[in-house]
């Protein structure tokens, strides 16, 4: 009987305790979602004008309907999916335009160069 | 030639036993399953392979300096495969369904019934507490914390507790639906829920693993290493910033680490240690124990029901086992078998990822109460 | 319920401390700073990550049998994830542009003044020799160098220096400029270099890793791993015969290695050791290292430009200081800055990747004027 | 400057022996041969550096602590490194010529009579009988088998073993023709043999690699781990099922591993060690291994020539040697140097798999005979 | 003259042992494929309808001519081999469409889920 | 004053190593260079005639302009570039036409057997 009662302690002990962190965790993420709303009602200036260019921290789910003069709303959806699919793949790669730096690559400098080099070869003045 | 050098080389056969027989066949049956059944042949190729080359006379893969027991005691004895495979099980899991009906989370718990229940009839069958526990594990339905559970109560059988979890898991298709059948009426089968699509932010997705971890990992520490690789896993995959580590630890190191543990699982299985009567005891349980979370979870789906005023259908409660993500998609097909237009996956699906989670964390307070870690 | 099961039950919650708290925040931070600015997020997510876990309660995934214990042992303590981190670096790194111009060399050499001005700093702040070493590494602006030294002369710093090497490398571009405005003069940034690119056959290219092997193998013993896995790897990646190994030592292995070692370093991360006085005084110095290194690359780039009658910018002098390939950037921007048409990128490449040769070889010196190894 | 520091700074000058100069050299010609002329390059340029690597003075990389005895300690000393390629060659083999062409096994057997032969010879030559039979294993003519057997028989003999064994294989286009051609008439060489393919099925497929291992296994059960191992990776690629890790087995997994295997087996050729008598000999006796197995290959076909009334064409004895998949290649164009339309490259192929088999069994058949394991 | 005895003992044995394995294992060769051309002459009822739809056990290289109709037996062979093709990419990619289930992959799931979208967006009735 | 003392010296001792070190290095870089400058005056005759047909030890920095008479130096250079690029991915694969011997790969055998087969099936005489 000894091992019976064990089990039925456990079994209570165990389902409470699973249940009791499982409505904690619940809670939470309620918690996190009403954030999310309110965040989503007034919306950051977007503060992270930080070394990286465009690509840290921005917000995959709401690209900005930039220019509405012609492009109709899905072709804007389209192209801003193409465009995030694009970034998505280049840092998969780690290809330091995208990213700030991967170390030992040479990707990146392999662009600068050719560029560079076609401007040494052509000197064009900016200013 | 002198009788020794006939005994030396005839020692493979005459170390031939019934066991070693009786453990190749099985190591066949594994192989056979996972080829001609695809019943997760990732890991049950691996397991059969291993105990038939466990089993062969005189194998030099077993023992002291053994290919097999080197993979044993570099990933099995401490852990680190399973844990190794919850990175990637991270990296793959979307926990977005469940991001967006975080009520879904209740029905995670309602699946783990079955480890209790389980360990209480492994009680009663003579079983010692270490070992019940072990085997209510299984209970978990989920294969890493399965192995990670009774490797550390009970390292003696984490071969049959392994090889059941996993079969069993092939097998949900065919347990669940008899029992969820059962327990509901046709009516209840056919209630449709709308689903309203909730943007979920990166930050959310990025927020709920570390959360997941921290809280988990403060109140069941036991549960630390299980939740935490899990979460380690998917803050990787929701980051995005790091492809590399996500695709690697999802990929590469999940496909090597999985060959390793299936072949290590499989050398535990020695015949002499797995051909007895617990061991079958252990199987008939460890079904048992799948029958007992499908039906909790479907009697928790019911009550739910109850309480939002019959909008809810409680076949979505069967998600709640784990099984990730067969469970769901098992849910889903009675569902249709109903009303060929009713679709309750999403539902299923959160309820599917809730039970992933509370599986790792009935795991954690399994050892737990068991003081042991 | 008893008052035993009590406290059992609540042990999580009652060992939390308040050094736990604040380190479980610095990884929070580490991981934002990975995830939303991207500084360094290989390995600043996985240190984040691996300290959160470290600090959790409790927490089962250190000490005895843990995981990031077994990940530290198995790696770090004999140095082994980050010499083969090296191999990875050395096959994805191309060292044409300092072949082309041999005499960039030097320039590799003058960014290494920091290690030693911030070793003598050290001793000034009252570390001991060993740790004012380990923490002058830091100056070498190398990941693996720093954690490869550091964690043979002091190992109970590893943690700090090593997020004070990578967090410092992903603030490059805000470190670098003022001190290389500060020391210039714009018609010094100015200058323009002509550049003529040489043919590079690949019998060269092949024997310069041998060649620099065994040369700084013979004259500086102890820096025969740091530069001969670096080597190995550049030797796979230019003998164009080897591809399968070049592509796994850059990718599979390095992602998997890399994840470890950052979980690893994490683990080394323990409130009690890591919240002290001399953490602080560590990242300080660190800090001041990337300045001193700059600043004497500029210098020694000034020096050049006198010999070579004013042809040459001093710019280039900064990307001596190693932070490959960050640094090159930096210079070719603080160069297009004053004039859009100049560009320097080649020549700052070169001395970049002498940069990197000379703080692996100035990590070997360290090791061998300390006697250890 | 004191004496003492002085020394101290060139103490890795002043350790340089001739043996270390020459050794250097040696490993430079090793990566000479893998770069210019691709002999086996996966092994033989690591094989290189390694040696490189250990005779630079000093070497902190071997010894305690050291990567590279780390490494050999890891993979090559308990053979888990060798057993793991062999999976992946397990992965990459079709059996298929074999399985449509059966009596091609006894072609695998007459191609390792080269091992004994050599064996007596080396007993000869005055090494002991360890020694004698890890020398005979260069007449397997298979890396893996040859590195395994050595490595328990005579540990301090695999470094000169592997590397003739993988130099020799690189070399069998020149070391099989002169022999083939000496034993063989033209006419025989011109024979035409009909090749009627005949299905087989993916039963047969799956069958194959269980039932060689569990007979072998019985047999001669010192060989299980070797036929155990490479066909459990043939398993994994018949049965279909299994791609993610057939995939990682044959790629990722053999391709770490492989450059690990190369250092480690370089890490053994230390100069005072390596530069002796013996390895000559061994060198010596290696090379007389091949054209032994070739000439009993060859001499086994004619016997079958003879008995099938001059139906059989004797060069495809030769492919019983294994050295797989070169071997058959040399005699498909020894064949097609006599008539440019004799097609005899898939019976060769079911030799030269057979041999790949048969290896592997005179491996283990070795280790019995020896009574070690 | 011992080792030389030893030598030769080694031969004898080494190859008798070799030789005798390998002529078992041709005889079951031989014996496999036996059995193989037999239960090609009288091919079993396809009996497993198990879970799995149609991947598991199935004879790649039997391919039935269906439909011949009009369809020219070379496009039947093209088309079986890319549908092959395709299933063994699919079961390589671990799709759990093919696949019974692989642990934790969501890619079965995100099918189905836009199917299903759709379904519950325009609810059409099957019966 | 120890503790500064030992600094010092460890900053004359060591900066003094690195520049000696990288002083040789820059004068071995040097001598390299010079060589390969002669060994482009004289270029020596291909002298590599090994078993390997064409892959090793090419130098893929110097295509040479083989038949100069219509195309375009610019096609000879992309076609060059195709080439290697293509030789490359062939040996990144590790197929056989390009190595000498990949261990255990079939990759070369199966090109092989299906020129072999139509061989077999319509033999063309050669002599
Ligand atoms: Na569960
Ligand atoms: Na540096
Ligand atoms: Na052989």
């Amino acid at each position: 009987m000894d091992n019976i009662a064990f089990g039925l302690w456990m079994t209570v002990m165990g389902m409470g305790t699973v249940f009791l962190l499982l409505v904690l965790l619940m809670l939470m993420l309620r918690g996190i979602g009403w954030l999310d709303q309110r965040g989503k009602r007034t919306p950051p200036t977007p503060s992270h004008t930080a070394p990286t260019d465009h690509a840290a921290g921005e917000d995959f789910t709401e690209p900005e309907p930039a220019a509405p003069g012609e492009l109709t709303p899905e072709l804007i959806a389209a192209i801003s999916i193409a465009v995030i699919t694009h970034a998505r793949v280049r840092r998969g790669q780690a290809a330091p335009a995208m990213r700030q730096v991967q170390p030992g690559s040479q990707l990146f400098a392999s662009r600068w160069v050719s560029v560079g080099r076609s401007y040494q070869n052509q000197p064009w003045k900016a200013r | 030639m002198s009788p020794e050098t006939l005994a030396q080389l005839l020692q493979g056969i005459t170390n031939i036993t019934w066991q070693s027989v009786v453990m190749m066949l099985i190591g066949g049956l594994l192989i056979l399953l996972a080829v001609v059944k695809e019943y997760e042949p990732l890991l049950l190729l691996p397991i059969g392979a291993g105990a038939i080359l466990t089993n062969l006379p005189l194998s030099p893969l077993v023992g002291e300096g053994g290919m097999l027991s080197i993979l044993y005691n570099v990933g099995v004895s401490n852990e680190l495969f399973p844990l190794i495979i919850f990175i990637g099980i991270g990296a793959l899991t979307d926990f977005g369904p469940l991001l967006e009906n975080p009520k879904m989370v209740l029905l995670g718990a309602a699946g783990q019934f079955g480890i209790f229940l389980t360990l209480i009839l492994a009680l009663l069958l003579g079983f010692n507490r270490s070992e019940a526990a072990s085997i209510g594990i299984i209970g978990a339905i989920d294969g890493p914390t399965s192995i990670y559970v009774s490797g550390i109560l009970a390292p003696h059988l984490v071969g049959p507790i392994t090889v059941a979890a996993y079969s069993y898991m092939a097998l949900v298709p065919l347990i669940m639906p008899p029992v969820m059948r059962l327990l509901t009426t046709k009516a209840e089968r056919s209630i449709k829920m709308p689903y309203t699509q909730r943007e979920i932010s990166q930050r959310t997705r990025i927020l709920f693993p570390i959360i997941v971890t921290v809280a988990v990992g403060i109140a069941v520490p036991f549960a630390t290493p299980l939740i935490g690789m899990l979460m380690l896993g998917n803050l990787m995959r929701e980051s995005k910033v790091v492809e590399r580590l996500t695709h690697a630890s999802a990929n590469e190191l999940a496909n090597v680490v999985t060959l390793f543990l299936g072949l290590a699982i499989g050398s535990t299985m020695k015949g002499v240690d797995f051909l007895q009567l617990g061991t079958l005891a252990i199987l008939g349980l460890g079904l048992l124990a799948f029958f007992l979370d499908t039906a909790t979870g479907v009697l928790f789906g019911k009550l739910m029901n109850v309480f939002s005023g019959g909008k809810f259908n409680p076949l979505i409660g069967a998600a709640g086992i784990s099984a990730f993500p067969m469970a769901a998609r098992v849910v889903q097909k009675e569902a249709s078998r109903e009303d060929f237009s009713n679709f309750i996956l999403m539902h299923a699906m959160g309820a599917n990822a809730a039970g992933q989670v509370a599986s790792v964390i009935a795991g954690g307070v399994l050892l737990a109460l068991m003081g042991a870690g």
